[in-house]
């Protein structure tokens, strides 16, 4: 059975719907990528799952429990957390208030050293207050904030924008080893041709439907797919002198 | 001739400094990139040139005038202007409305003229309303003209802060990750048009992460680390630094 | 005959809030008082009552509905000079009648019909008697504390021209803002001048926080006060210590009069509580007005009745002291000098009053009329 | 003016100032937290000294009771109006909130003047006169005030700063919806919140008729100056607050000494200007980077 | 009966203008002016004062709406520095100040006692009762202005602007234009009104005294706007006449209500309208006449 189900998911903001006829799932222990243009619904999607849609239809299930029926927090309290794309940090508090803000972890002391190992920067500026990090410096307290809680599924709304390439690579290779912890990933990324070669599988979005679903690899390998949604490949910026 | 001329700029938070004695040269008409680790103190150096922040100490010159006693409108009125890393659209106006609020001069921000020249303001809404609505098709915007901005997915929003600048058509126009979040394919119809730009003779300096796309885009390059310059020069030779492929590559590469 | 309109216009809500309430009251028993004798010139009294908020623009507002929704003849109660300043020209306009209390000066001067009458001392006269009883009882060094407001500011500075005039000097002279919830600094400035007693231009609420925070000073001086600001209910609350050092002025002869007995009686069955000046003078006005209509005749209207005022109330005359004897005794055809409840109410030129003023004190935490006191003007 | 006038005026500045803190506070929490001015915090002070009264006249003449019994009620009648109003507006504009707050103000008042009645009643406690310093005077009663306003303010402090829940509250105020996301709950937070507004507001009011009259007016009157000290302080800083309450007060008073009584409003309002043109954001404000 | 209507359609029509001064500051700007009244007693003053001195009244008029536009002016350039919420707080002060002068300054103002017997607008020629009707008509010809007035404004650039100010301020100076400047003018325009609607008002009731202007009447604009809708005309008007139905229309519930007292009655009255502006705000997010755009939750 899978740990995430959505069936049959409509709904948006307004009047209108915004995504429809969503049918997804996410097993455990997997990394799922959801691409697609600009607007086609991704950060909606996963606002869904998280239970910020003021309307909503279809099923939405979690490891057995009927997600909608749940508040934010409860969702939070069995096991997802979340990376929003925008205001994804406690810009008033300060970096390591951020870390400590977040409920039921077992050991968060250890937790937070842990989260500065893999970040020296924000440990650098623990005391700064949120607010004044740089756009990068933001993303990583904001990936770290949802590793605290050594979540069972983690939503990440494009993680690596605003990274610098090491941290890109950092951010994705911690991505990587979070199934062996026991998570599973359902993520947005537009640096998508990089975070599919590691996903599992893969969904395109566009206008709010579904278009394409496949395994990461068989998604890039999809030509005419990959050039509409994710671009041409990448020229290697630097060959190595 | 430069531009902008940055001579020893630094900035300072209490005991924190983000940057130190930063020079930085750009050439009218020139394109330039910045790159650097994240916080090594880019975002702020733009707002330090574009007056969100005061400087402690150094020399910000443009087009020969001194910068930093002007206010920050002043220094958009001169023809330097940024966008936000962070988007700021007017949340309730139409995206329509967020582009044609941008040109300088329009002649119905006037009290006065709204009365006296209803004609031509009436005309000058006619020619901005032309050049919104192009602005709107080539950002892929045109779907949500009507739409408030601030219902915007975030990309969208990314790109309206790009289409208001560019409304504005300022001389000198400096972007803080124009891509980030914004899908590739429109990633590289943007780098299409920021070059167009640039053949027209605006300057552009751009901060910016994916390096594939800005090193095609751009034919100098700043890097920046902790605060200072490390680097600069073509995009081969300064990503082929040492010291920038240790500090913003971590040799990952 | 057709029932009488009568509006009462009063400060129900507002700073008047607690002085309209009680006047309402006391106008209803007197319509009450009216009807239960047969009413006036064969016309039984129907009141219509409205709140002006102690607002001019309220009051405006709710006058029109008097005048041209509820057709009243005459209205009574208005507490606010500014809400009779006010209303003065559309009732003037409109050709009715209008009693106060109020204080203001300008009244006088305004009303080219003479169809206001101001039931209360003005002032002025407040003002002068103040000074009249402080100079009789051998004070030198008064220092005054007012409420920012136009009755209590002019009461006070007429306080200190008549000192004054007289030769003295006012140690101080503090016009304070209303509505706080500490005059300290403001008292404290006043007795740091050393003043022998506290002039208090106020009202109640505040006058109850000054004495509060003048006796937890520890200053010793006397007080003197209106009638309507250290009240029985005052003492009642700061007891004895404090309440023997005040002197209140007001123009109810109390007990003196039998016209004050009655509706003392009445008011106090009513309402469970003493009736303070300003109700004692509401009532008045209604039995008032029931006599001039009882004069003038039931077809009367505006002018015809108030230019029988002063014959009900002016001496000379045989003193009556109820509506029903007045009643009596014009029907008898004897000329008649309504003696009432808040003052022997003589009314002038101008329609002012020009009454004997009650000086009090408090014997055992109990209010006690001490002298009577009548002013020439 | 000499300086045992100044400094009585001074003394009286901090105790009204510190009797204030404590509905300041409340604004300022609100302010920052539920992000936006709430009015009804006066009213909700003269609730709580409506309710002294009425407990001292049918329950206990004690003071501590009626300050405890006070701040319960008031607690309540804030929860109250949370549950009914002002969660459902949570999600939309502070000046919604605002507004339906000078709505709860009306509805409050009306409804103690429609059982009080608009005349005054007095919190009975006897009389104590003042230590005399050579001039210089104390009220023993005002101590009291004092210190009942200092533990309150100081338990606050404690809560905000050095518990997690004061961190959570923190958070929630910061970014509700990652608040959620972060398994807070911020039902509990903003319940706990009001809890606190109104026991504060409620002991504030129940000092302040303690002090002065009970009268209708009481709290709405006191607004002015409550939101002033707020900002001066810096919106949404309890510090700040605190701070900003006791400069007002001082401020005030002895202004008074100088400009008269009637100007003492406008004179701290040109210190408030003045703090702001200085430092824009407040005596304890931070701004936050334009990125 | 009619001349209590007039009267009443008198009152709605004056606070429609203030209520659409302030739409302009709040509902267009986003300036949270709570010293409206402070303009409004401006305007009043002014005019009143002039008109006594035998300046005619159009010329007292004008000067009123000058005068109130022009003091909006220092206060703009200092407060317009600071936040939203600063300027609240700022112009709630401005307007107490303002009371306080009125009313400590007496040799001009009279101080306290107030400023009685102002010429009515009309009277020379109309008499008191056809007087009030002309003056009606007058106002509602000036309503009607006003609001071709805003509208126009606010499809202009200039309404761009300051709808863009509103909504994001640094937004507006990165693209080179002084917020301060515009949302001064706009300050200016507004208190203009409020000054225009004090000058009917001294004239309309005949007295002007310090108690008149205090805050409750800036809440009462306030109150008026955001039920009706603060940004459209449609919300303005009937924003405005629910107000005065509820502070006027609750009078004729004594007519239906037995058994309480004045006081308890008051009391009612009072707590309708608080009831009244929670409910609309509970049940009609953004008012009667909400802006297109913003979408109440
Ligand atoms: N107001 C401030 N107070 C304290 N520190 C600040 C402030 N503004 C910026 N900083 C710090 O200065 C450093 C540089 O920030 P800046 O935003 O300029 O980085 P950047 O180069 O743009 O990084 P990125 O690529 O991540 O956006 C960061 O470490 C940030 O925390
Ligand atoms: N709060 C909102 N209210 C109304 N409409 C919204 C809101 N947020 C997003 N939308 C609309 O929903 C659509 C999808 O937005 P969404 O944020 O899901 O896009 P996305 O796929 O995440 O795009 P991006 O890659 O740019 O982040 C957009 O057209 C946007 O206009
Ligand atoms: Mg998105
Ligand atoms: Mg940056």
């Amino acid at each position: 059975m899978s740990l995430l189900t959505l069936s049959g998911v409509a709904g948006g903001y307004g009047d209108v719907d915004i995504v429809t006829g969503i049918n997804m799932h996410v097993d455990a222990r997997e990394i799922v990528t959801i691409a697609g243009t600009n607007g086609a619904g991704k950060s909606t999607l996963i606002k869904a799952v998280m239970g910020y849609l003021p309307r909503l239809s279809g099923r939405i299930e979690f490891d057995g429990h009927d997600l909608r029926s749940l508040s934010t927090e409860k969702r939070a309290g069995i096991g997802i957390s979340y990376v929003p794309q925008v205001r994804n940090i406690f810009s008033t508090l300060t970096v390591l208030e951020n870390l400590q803000v977040v409920e039921k972890v077992a050991d968060s002391r250890k937790r937070i050293a842990e989260m500065f190992d893999m970040f020296p920067a924000l440990a650098s500026r623990r005391r700064t207050q949120a607010g004044n990090l740089s756009g990068g410096e933001r993303q990583q307290l904001a990936f770290a904030r949802a590793l605290m809680s050594s979540p069972r599924l983690i939503l990440l709304d494009e993680p690596s924008a605003a990274l610098s390439p090491a941290l890109t690579e950092l951010v994705f290779a911690e991505v990587r080893k979070l199934p062996a912890t026991g998570a599973a990933v359902l993520m947005v990324e537009q640096r998508a041709r990089q975070a599919l070669a590691f996903s599992d599988r893969g969904y395109i979005l566009d206008s709010g439907k579904i278009v394409l679903t496949d395994t990461g690899s068989a998604l890039l390998a999809n030509e005419k797919m990959a050039e509409l949604y994710l671009g041409s490949k990448p020229v290697e910026p630097v060959q190595a002198s | 001739m430069s531009l902008l001329s940055v001579k020893n700029l630094s900035a300072r938070f209490g005991a924190f400094t983000a940057f130190d004695g930063v020079d930085i040269e750009l050439a009218k008409g020139s394109l330039t990139g910045l790159i650097g680790t994240n916080g090594a103190g880019k975002s702020t150096l733009f707002s330090a040139i574009t007056g969100y922040i005061t400087p402690s100490s150094g020399e910000v010159k443009f087009d020969g005038h001194d910068m930093l006693p002007l206010s920050i409108e002043k220094r958009v009125e001169k023809g330097l202007s940024r966008t936000f890393q962070v988007p700021r659209e007017f949340s309730r106006l139409s995206v329509f409305q967020n582009l044609m609020a941008a040109p300088p001069n329009q002649a119905g921000e006037s009290l006065a003229k709204l009365f006296i020249t209803p004609g031509r303001v009436r005309r000058q809404e006619a020619e901005l309303a032309e050049r919104a609505d192009s602005m709107l098709q080539f950002l892929n915007l045109a779907r949500v003209a009507d739409t408030p901005a601030g219902s915007l997915s975030g990309g969208q929003k990314k790109l309206l802060e790009l289409g208001r600048l560019l409304m504005l058509e300022p001389s000198c126009i400096m972007l803080d990750e124009p891509f980030a979040g914004v899908n590739p394919v429109l990633v590289e119809e943007l780098s299409q048009r920021i070059v167009e730009l640039n053949q027209r003779g605006i300057t552009l300096l751009i901060i910016e992460h994916d390096l594939a796309s800005l090193s095609r885009l751009v034919p100098r390059l700043y890097a920046m680390d902790r605060g200072r310059i490390i680097a600069e020069g073509k995009p081969s030779e300064v990503l082929a630094d040492p010291r920038v492929r240790e500090a913003y590559m971590g040799g990952v590469i | 005959a057709e029932a009488f309109r009568l509006g009462a216009l009063n400060s129900i809500t507002g700073a008047g809030g607690a002085y309209g309430p009680g006047m309402l009251e006391a106008i209803q028993i007197a319509v009450a008082e009216v009807n239960a004798a047969g009413g006036a010139a064969g016309r039984q009294f129907e009141l219509f009552a409205e709140d002006d908020q102690t607002k001019p623009d309220a009051a405006v507002l709710a006058v029109k509905k008097l005048v041209e929704i509820n057709r009243v003849e005459a209205v009574v109660g208005i507490w606010p000079s500014s809400v009779q300043l006010a209303t003065l020209p559309i009732t003037n306009a409109a050709n009715v009648p209008s009693f106060n209390v109020c204080g203001a000066p300008e009244l006088e001067t305004l009303d080219d019909k003479d169809l206001v009458f101001q039931f209360y001392a003005s002032n002025k006269v407040i003002g002068a008697v103040f000074a009249e009883v402080a100079k009789k009882r051998g004070f030198k060094n008064p220092a005054v504390l007012a409420y920012n407001n136009a009755t209590m500011v002019a009461q006070a500075e007429n306080f200190r021209s008549t000192w004054e005039a007289g030769g003295g000097e006012v140690a101080d002279f503090i016009v304070y803002e209303p509505n706080q919830t500490s005059y300290r600094t403001e008292l404290d400035r006043a007795l740091s001048k050393n003043p022998d007693i506290l002039v208090l231009s106020s009202y109640t609420p505040d006058v109850t926080i000054i004495l509060k925070e003048w006796y937890q000073s520890g200053y010793d001086c006397k007080l003197i006060s209106p009638g309507w600001s250290i009240t029985q209910a005052v003492a009642d609350a700061l007891g004895p210590e404090v309440s023997a050092q005040a002197t209140t002025i007001s123009n109810v002869p109390a007990s003196s009069t039998e016209a004050y007995k009655a509706f003392h009686e009445a008011f106090v069955a009513r309402t469970g509580r003493q009736p303070e000046m300003f109700a004692t003078a509401a009532y008045d006005m209604v039995i008032v007005l029931a006599l001039a209509i009882e004069l003038a005749g039931a077809s009367a209207k505006g002018t015809e009745i108030s230019a029988k005022i002063r014959n009900v109330t002016n001496a000379p005359g045989n003193k009556v002291s109820t509506f029903a004897e007045g009643l009596a005794a014009l029907k008898r055809g004897e000329e008649i000098d309504y003696e009432g409840a808040s003052s022997p109410l003589e009314f002038g030129e101008a329609g002012q009053t020009t009454p004997a003023f009650g000086i009090f004190g408090f014997e055992d935490n109990k209010l006690a009329l001490q002298e009577v006191m009548t002013l020439k003007s | 003016m000499d300086w045992i006038n100044i400094t009585n005026a001074a003394i009286n500045g901090i105790v009204l100032g510190l009797l204030l803190a404590l509905p300041a506070l409340a604004v300022t929490l609100v302010f920052g937290i539920a992000r936006f001015p709430h009015a009804a915090v006066g009213d909700y002070m003269t609730f709580g000294a409506y309710t002294a009264i009425l407990v001292q006249s049918f329950m206990s003449a004690s003071l501590v009771a009626a300050a405890l019994i006070a701040s319960a009620a008031t607690a309540f009648l804030s929860l109250f109006f949370y549950a009914w109003v002002f969660r459902s507006l949570s999600q939309r504009s502070p000046v919604s909130s605002l507004i339906a707050s000078i709505g709860v103000a009306f509805a409050v008042r009306s409804v103690i003047t429609f059982f009080a009645g608009q005349s005054q009643y007095v919190i009975e406690a006897p009389l104590v006169r003042a230590w005399n310093f050579s001039g210089v005077r104390i009220l023993p009663t005002d101590l009291y005030v004092a210190a009942t306003a200092v533990l309150a303010l100081a338990a606050v402090f404690f809560m905000l700063h050095f518990t997690a829940f004061g961190r959570r509250m923190r958070a929630v105020a910061d970014n509700p919806e990652l608040a959620a996301a972060s398994g807070i709950r911020v039902r509990e937070v903003m319940i706990t919140l009001s809890v606190i507004v109104g026991a504060f507001c409620g002991l504030g009011g129940m000092l302040m008729g303690f002090k002065a009259v009970v009268l209708p007016e009481l709290g709405w009157e006191l607004i002015l100056p409550i939101f002033a000290s707020v900002i001066l302080g810096g919106i949404g800083s309890p510090v700040g607050a605190v701070c900003g309450m006791i400069l007002f007060g001082i401020s005030q008073e002895i202004a008074s000494l100088y400009v008269g009584a009637s100007y003492k409003l406008v004179l701290a309002f040109v210190v408030l200007l003045l703090v702001l043109l200085i430092r824009p954001q407040g005596m304890f404000g931070k701004i936050i980077a334009v990125r | 009966m009619e001349f209590y209507l007039i009267a009443i359609s008198i009152s709605v029509l004056i606070y429609m203008l203030m209520a659409s001064g302030l739409s302009l500051q709040y509902g267009f700007t986003g300036l949270v002016n709570f010293g409206y009244v402070g303009f409004f007693a401006i305007g009043a003053y002014t005019s009143g004062l002039l008109s006594l001195q035998g300046v005619p009244l159009p010329v007292s008029f004008l000067a009123a709406m000058l005068l109130a536009g022009a003091l909006a002016y220092p206060l703009g350039i200092i407060t317009l520095r600071l936040g939203g919420d600063y300027l609240a707080i700022i112009t709630l002060g401005f307007s107490e100040t303002v009371r306080i002068l009125l009313m400590k300054e007496d040799w001009l103002t009279r101080g306290v006692h107030g400023v009685p017997g102002l010429p009515r607008v009309f009277d020379d020629w109309a008499g008191v009762s056809s007087g009030d009707l002309t003056l009606l008509l007058l106002l509602l010809v000036v309503n009607i202005a006003v609001f071709a007035l805003i509208a126009y404004l606010v499809r202009s650039p200039f309404g761009r602007i300051i709808a863009s100010i509103r909504d994001n301020e640094v937004a507006v100076r990165a693209l080179g234009k002084n917020p301060a400047a515009f949302k001064t003018r706009s300050l200016m325009l507004g208190s203009a009104l409020a000054g225009l609607a004090g000058a009917f008002q001294a004239h309309y009731v005949t007295f002007i005294a310090p108690e008149q202007f205090v805050p409750l009447i800036t809440f009462y604009v306030w109150i008026a706007i955001i039920v009706g809708g603060p940004n459209r005309i449609l919300g303005i008007v009937v924003g405005t006449i629910i107000l005065l139905t509820f502070l006027e229309g609750s009078r004729f519930m004594r007519d239906f209500v037995g058994g309480v007292s004045e006081v308890q009655l008051a009391s009612v009255r009072f707590f309708i309208i608080g009831m009244a502006l929670i409910c609309t705000i509970l049940y009609r997010p953004n008012g009667l006449f909400p802006d297109k755009f913003s979408k109440g939750k």
